[in-house]
């Protein structure tokens, strides 16, 4: 499915008058344009990786910037963009609407160096299968795994983490059932995205042996039932303190000794120990929640090439590197050329950080985070908890 | 007969280019928006077969009409404090404050903070309201309270809190308009006639600035009912309104479900103005 | 509280807005049923009076009885006064028929004997049709005729107006001032009608108070104002009389001669004491009472240039320069035979006996007036 | 039974208290803001405060591409008062037509209103997509201002209703009557009159655009505006230099407003004290 039917395709279904848009779509074969359309995120649009993008490919960048993952993948439909940064479960709803185009992995020299979590799916053949919108599975669009609906340049786990002044944990080790453990009423905050908030009730439950679930990324409707069930108890009890959806409002609210014990990820400890309010996170007994962000292009792309020396400049180490220094890894091993073995050591090894090192890491994924398929009846019974 | 003749061709070339900017940036999304509210399946095609699947959704599910009916609760009860707390404000700046430079200042005091970034402020109600916050530190050091109240933050009444303080202005405002067109002589007249300051008030000047209330309601029902930002930001995300619903359903790729609470959002807002405008119709002026 | 006791009394009343003193020690008594008007030119505090009377201003010094009872400290709306604005300050919200009989739901009357008094005081002022009508549908002459049954169904002791017909057209306005004065002898209430129109107060007042400057120059009958002004301000304010001033070159039982820079003029010694040779006075004579044929009884004469002719109808008045350049009016009845060119000299002369001395400015208590009043509220 | 007087200057006090105290109430939050906008290097958005320092003064002013806030600082302004500008005409036209009654005047009343209604986030997207179908490229000071008046064109309407509600029309035909035209009526008489209600327009103007994001979601280009730009920085660390920003602008508007007392001292006091 050539990259021209896709845009096809788009034009007959996605956008609204066929006729206007093919009228604005380029020529097949253009020069290259200095500027490169980049949606993304604060976490990953950072200042130092532009600017030496543009140092080493002459093209600016024009970020546009936008908290909610929905708005980046719809901002293809109202705007012209070229590179989409987003996580896997976004992705599979771009690419369901046709808004992205496959990409040719043959030109990206540093995508064999990635992990085997990224070709499997599975860091090991015995790690646990990784339920849920897995990269290593879902990224790939046909079987020899030569086309790719997008390339992860990022990826992170998320744990418990807690304030050890208040929580007690042995060996940092914690299951996501402590989350609910009664001891923390009032003191404990949930994702509130609907289908992540009920995934971590889901693995709480799950530890709690409240839930028994064959893919607790994809629960049924019953299943579903259940966890908001328990949900609205705990609500009730005055369980949770408050609820978050971005980086931000989970640090302040641990900093602020408004939370003790939350879901969060590296980077959220690091910055809320550097506040000066205690913080660790926990290596999960059950497994990580990990998910992955990394760049597609978009199916209205006027800078192919650019976008395609976008993705290689993520993979070729330097970005790599950078992101390590906030808490991120990177599916490909380049990043050693631009940090010391001291710097290796302290991210990718682990040392001084709570977790161990990335391969451990790696092996115990136990779900990634994931977009439901009956996604209405997770909003609907979602809704209920908030109403109640 | 005043600067502009009953029915006048010239109110014509006034109203014209306000409506065609509101035509053309506004009437069309809404359109748009009501169009998409009747689209029968998820992903996001101009030949989507139309019907009310949607609104079936939502009225076959009792929490979704509970978060409508908790939205115009909250709406009512904000119209209520800020009437309330916005009327008294209105007539002390309006009628008791007699140096003019007094009421100027008063009245830029009010205004200033509003010229700060309106989620800069609603980050600040945090550390102002949470738990090791402002006021919670003063109740402890007053020995009000012994543990900190956690009430005032991540709930209905922290929400409350924040959209008072945002609100009672939009009350105000159009009150103390209304105020200061009432000669003094109406109120001594009414002094002259047997009675007394509380009878005046009741008499003569309430319902002489009923026009201004009514508009003073409107503004704070439509602001309320259309704000998700204070309540997601100071409500921790653990309660809802149908404007943060709007948001939720956006989020999660239920465009269409979303125009749906878009729409009945609107249709709340129509009928709630229209009720206001039953009390007193601000659209004929002049008449008392 | 005797019957006898005065309707109003104002004793030494003073009312100062920051440094500017609207009424200073004014007193002044009204009799039952009495008719007074409050004579002067804007900002001489005839309307502060008034107000401080209805109570919507409180006074700094002095004393306020109604009825022989003290009402300092009493509010308006409990004052037994009603008040009639220069606005007529009807309530816009309200009908015609619901605002007369506010008043009296004021009183708590009962909702019957309201509607039966509102009716009966609509036909007495032939304004029964008006009854629904909202204030902004009226006339300028029917909202003076709402205010005023609105403000006498209260039957109050005192009735205050506030130039009650300035707003009328000309025509109007006689017909009204019979009406109103009509009215107040059948209701027997005293009225306190303020103005510096002096035809309304001639013809309405049973006295009048000519008030300058915060203070009261002179409280008389009418005539008694126009006839003998008692100080120099009185006579300027009412037309038609021509004012001297000059020094006292002696005074003795049978008059004060005294000299002025268009000559020497004797004037008549009545209750006020002589004053001492060479004190400065002033005196003045009517206009009509000048002859330009003098005869041996007009003492007093000056000659005097006519400068201008101005017909009004019923009266004819010349204006005439003296050597000092001083101008002089003459006045006669329209249809006069006498014959005054301009440019003519002519001896003009009159009468010692028509000649008013005036009582010396600092006659009335208290020092002289306020010049530049930043804040008036008249 | 106590004076009326006193139960009047009782009246008063309390009014005076509910005023003043409300004036505190609205102030905390900022003096909070500022309070915490001079915490140390790693101080947070919340207390506890850690140190005192300037740091955030600096970083704020210290040039980055990225979170830089001022470059969207200086559009979000731009864009406020272009639309407190035409906010206030065209509220003052679109009052002034109504009370000519002209047919359809009670449906345009709930054209202007539906600004309000309309929720903003849909109403971005929806002007994106349409735009996007007409060819007209995104960009802060075009379609973003569109979609910003449509949002606060309502609120300066409503606040020339209040003010023409009990306008005394005898004023302009006196006007009439003296011979002058009625533009001139309406020029050197309605428009003084009404000036408090003009000047409340243009500030609600100001103000709503100034805070507008849900709208400017989508209807923006890749240059963002203000709110768009805080909004943002919760994906990343929320950084007092945020309250830094907050501190500076209240600051600011103190000094301009000071000002424009001192210039205006002998007009702004005549036309607050006309009593009507």
């Amino acid at each position: 499915m050539t990259s021209t039917t896709t845009r096809r395709s788009l034009l007959k279904g996605g956008a609204l008058a066929a006729g206007a848009l093919a009228l604005g779509a380029p020529a097949r074969v253009h020069a290259q344009s200095k500027e490169l359309n980049v949606v993304g995120a604060t976490f990953n649009l950072r200042d130092p990786i532009l600017q030496e993008f543009t140092k080493r490919s002459g093209i600016a960048v024009k970020p546009w910037i936008n908290p909610s993952a929905q708005a980046r993948a719809d901002r293809i439909r109202v705007a012209p963009v070229d590179n989409l940064e987003s996580g896997a479960d976004f992705v599979k709803y771009a690419w369901e609407e046709k808004l992205i185009q496959p990409i040719d992995l043959s030109r990206l020299p540093n995508w064999k160096r990635a992990t085997r979590l990224f070709v499997e799916g599975q860091a090991t053949p015995q790690s646990p299968l990784g339920f849920g919108d897995n990269p290593g599975r879902l990224m790939y669009v046909d079987k020899e795994k030569t086309k790719a609906k997008y390339v992860p340049s990022m990826y992170q786990f998320d744990s418990i983490a807690y304030n050890p002044d208040r929580v007690p944990a042995k060996e940092n080790v914690l299951s996501w059932g402590e989350l609910f453990n009664p001891k923390w009423r009032g003191k404990a905050a949930l994702y509130g995205i609907e289908w992540l908030g009920i995934l971590d009730a889901a693995l709480g439950m799950h530890a709690l042996g409240l839930l028994k679930a064959q893919d607790l990324t994809n629960l049924t409707e019953k299943e579903v039932d259940t966890v908001i069930l328990f949900l609205k108890e705990k609500k009730k009890e005055g369980h949770f303190r408050a609820f978050w959806k971005a980086f931000g409002e989970l640090v302040n609210l641990m900093t602020a000794n408004e939370v003790w014990i939350a879901d969060g990820w590296w980077p959220t400890v690091m910055e809320v120990r550097q506040k000066g309010t205690p913080c660790r996170y926990a290596e999960a007994v059950e497994g990580y929640r990990a998910w992955a962000v990394g760049s597609a292009i978009s199916a209205t792309c006027k800078n192919v090439d650019g976008a395609y020396e976008w993705i290689n400049f993520w993979l070729e180490g330097f970005a790599g590197a950078k992101q390590a220094e906030i808490g991120y890894y990177s599916p490909v091993d380049t990043y050693t050329k631009y940090m010391t073995p001291e710097q290796v050591r302290k991210s990718y090894g682990g040392e001084g950080r709570d977790g161990g090192p990335v391969e451990r890491r790696n092996a115990r994924v136990f779900v990634w985070n994931t977009k439901p398929k009956n996604q209405e009846y997770y909003s609907d019974k979602w809704n209920e908890f908030l109403a109640s | 007969m005043s600067t502009l003749r009953e029915r006048s061709p010239v109110a014509y070339a006034l109203a014209g280019p306000v409506t065609l900017w509101m035509a053309a940036a506004l009437v069309a999304p809404t359109l748009f928006i009501v169009w998409v509210s009747l689209w029968t399946t998820r992903t996001f095609s101009t030949a989507n077969p139309l019907g009310v699947v949607n609104y079936v959704r939502f009225f076959h599910r009792p929490a979704y009409v509970k978060v409508l009916a908790d939205t115009v609760e909250q709406a009512l009860l904000l119209m209520a404090i800020t009437g309330l707390v916005g009327y008294g404000i209105a007539y002390f700046l309006a009628v008791k404050v007699e140096r003019p430079g007094v009421r100027l200042a008063l009245f830029l005091a009010f205004v200033i903070p509003f010229w700060t970034s309106a989620l800069i402020r609603t980050i600040a109600w945090i550390p102002f309201l949470g738990v090791g916050g402002v006021i919670n530190t003063a109740l402890l050091a007053l020995r009000v309270v012994d543990r900190p109240v956690e009430a005032f933050l991540f709930s209905r009444a922290g929400i409350t809190l924040a959209q008072v303080s945002f609100y009672t202005l939009l009350a105000a405002g159009p009150v103390v308009y209304t105020l200061r067109n009432i000669p003094r002589s109406l109120r001594e007249a009414a002094h002259c006639l047997k009675a007394s300051p509380l009878r005046v008030f009741w008499r003569i000047v309430l319902p002489l600035t009923l026009p201004g209330i009514v508009i003073g309601q409107i503004l704070v029902f439509l602001n309320v009912m259309a704000d998700f930002a204070t309540a997601q930001a100071i409500g921790g995300h653990k309660l809802a309104y149908l404007g943060n619903l709007v948001i939720m359903l956006y989020e999660s790729g239920q465009l269409p479900f979303a125009s749906v609470i878009a729409v009945l959002l609107m249709a709340c807002m129509l009928a709630g103005v229209a009720v206001l405008l039953k009390v007193v119709d601000v659209r004929r002026l002049g008449a008392p | 509280m005797t019957a006898a006791a005065h309707d109003l009394e104002l004793r030494g009343v003073t009312k100062r807005f920051g440094s500017f003193v609207a009424v200073d020690d004014v007193s002044l008594v009204v009799e039952k049923g009495q008719f007074v008007c409050l004579l002067g030119p804007s900002g001489c505090g005839k309307t502060t009076t008034l107000r401080l009377i209805a109570g919507l201003e409180e006074a700094d010094a002095g004393e306020i009885r109604i009825a022989g009872a003290r009402v300092d400290d009493v509010p308006p709306w409990r004052r037994d006064i009603a008040m009639m604005f220069q606005d007529f300050a009807l309530f816009p919200h309200m009908t015609v028929a619901r605002q007369v009989g506010f008043g009296l739901e004021m009183l708590r009357q009962p909702r019957e004997e309201i509607r039966r008094r509102v009716g009966e005081i609509l036909d007495t002022f032939e304004i029964a049709g008006l009854g629904p009508r909202k204030p902004d549908t009226l006339s300028g002459g029917q909202k003076q005729r709402v205010a005023l049954a609105r403000a006498l169904i209260t039957r109050p002791r005192i009735l205050l107006l506030d130039e009650p017909i300035g707003s009328l057209d000309f025509s109007l306005r006689e017909a009204v001032m019979l009406e109103l004065k009509d009215v107040q002898r059948r209701a027997g209430i005293s009225f306190v009608w303020v103005t510096h129109d002096q035809n309304e107060a001639f013809s309405l007042g049973d006295r009048v108070v000519v008030m300058n400057h915060a203070r009261i120059e002179q409280v008389g009958e009418p005539e008694e104002i126009f006839e003998l002004p008692r100080t120099r301000f009185v006579a300027a304010f009412i037309q038609g009389h021509n004012v001297f001033d000059g020094t006292v070159e002696r005074a003795d039982a049978t008059g004060v001669v005294v000299a002025t820079s268009a000559g020497r003029f004797v004037v008549p010694l009545r209750d006020t004491p002589a004053p001492a040779p060479g004190a400065a006075a002033s005196f003045s004579v009517r206009a009509e009472l000048l002859d330009e044929r003098p005869g041996p009884e007009h003492a007093n004469r000056v000659l005097a240039t006519c400068h201008a002719v101005e017909y009004l109808g019923s009266v004819r008045r010349w204006d005439l320069r003296l050597a000092d350049g001083r101008s002089v009016k003459l006045e006669r009845s329209g249809r006069t035979a006498c014959r005054l060119a301009e440019g003519e000299t002519v001896t003009l002369g009159w009468r010692i006996d028509d000649t008013v001395l005036h009582a010396p400015a600092e006659g009335v208590g208290g020092v002289g007036g306020h010049i530049g009043a930043p804040h008036v509220d008249q | 039974m106590i004076g009326w007087r006193t139960r009047q200057r009782v009246v008063k006090v309390a009014l005076g208290a509910l005023t003043l105290g409300f004036l505190a109430y609205q102030w905390m939050p900022i003096l909070t803001m500022g309070l915490l906008s001079f915490t140390g290097p790693d101080g947070g958005t919340t207390f506890p405060m850690r140190g005192v320092s300037l740091h955030w003064y600096r970083e704020l002013l210290r040039v980055q591409s990225v979170d830089d806030f001022k470059p969207p600082m200086a559009r979000s302004l731009a864009l406020a008062l272009a639309c407190s500008l035409t906010t206030a005409v065209f509220a003052v036209a679109a009052a002034q037509a109504m009370r000519a009654r002209f047919r359809g005047s009670g449906a345009f009343f709930y054209l202007v209103l539906l600004g309000v209604m309309a929720p903003g986030l849909l109403v971005g997207f929806g002007i994106a997509l349409i735009t996007r179908v007409l060819g007209i490229p995104l960009a802060w000071y075009s379609t973003t201002f569109a979609v910003h008046l449509v949002w606060t064109l309502p609120f300066g309407f409503l606040t020339m209703l209040a003010v023409f509600n009990r306008f005394d029309r005898r004023l302009e035909e006196a006007g009439l009557t003296l011979g002058a035209s009625r533009l001139t009526t309406f020029r050197r008489i309605t428009l003084p009159l009404v000036l408090p209600g003009v000047i409340g327009s243009a500030l609600f103007g100001f103000t709503l655009s100034f805070d507008e994001f849900a709208r400017s979601f989508f209807s923006t280009g890749s240059e963002q505006t203000l709110p768009l730009v805080i909004y943002a920085q919760f994906d990343r660390q929320l950084q007092p230099t945020l309250y830094a920003l907050g501190t500076l602008t209240t600051v600011v508007s103190l000094l301009a407003v000071g000002s424009a007392i001192a210039l205006l001292r002998g007009s702004a006091r005549r036309t607050l004290t006309t009593r009507p």
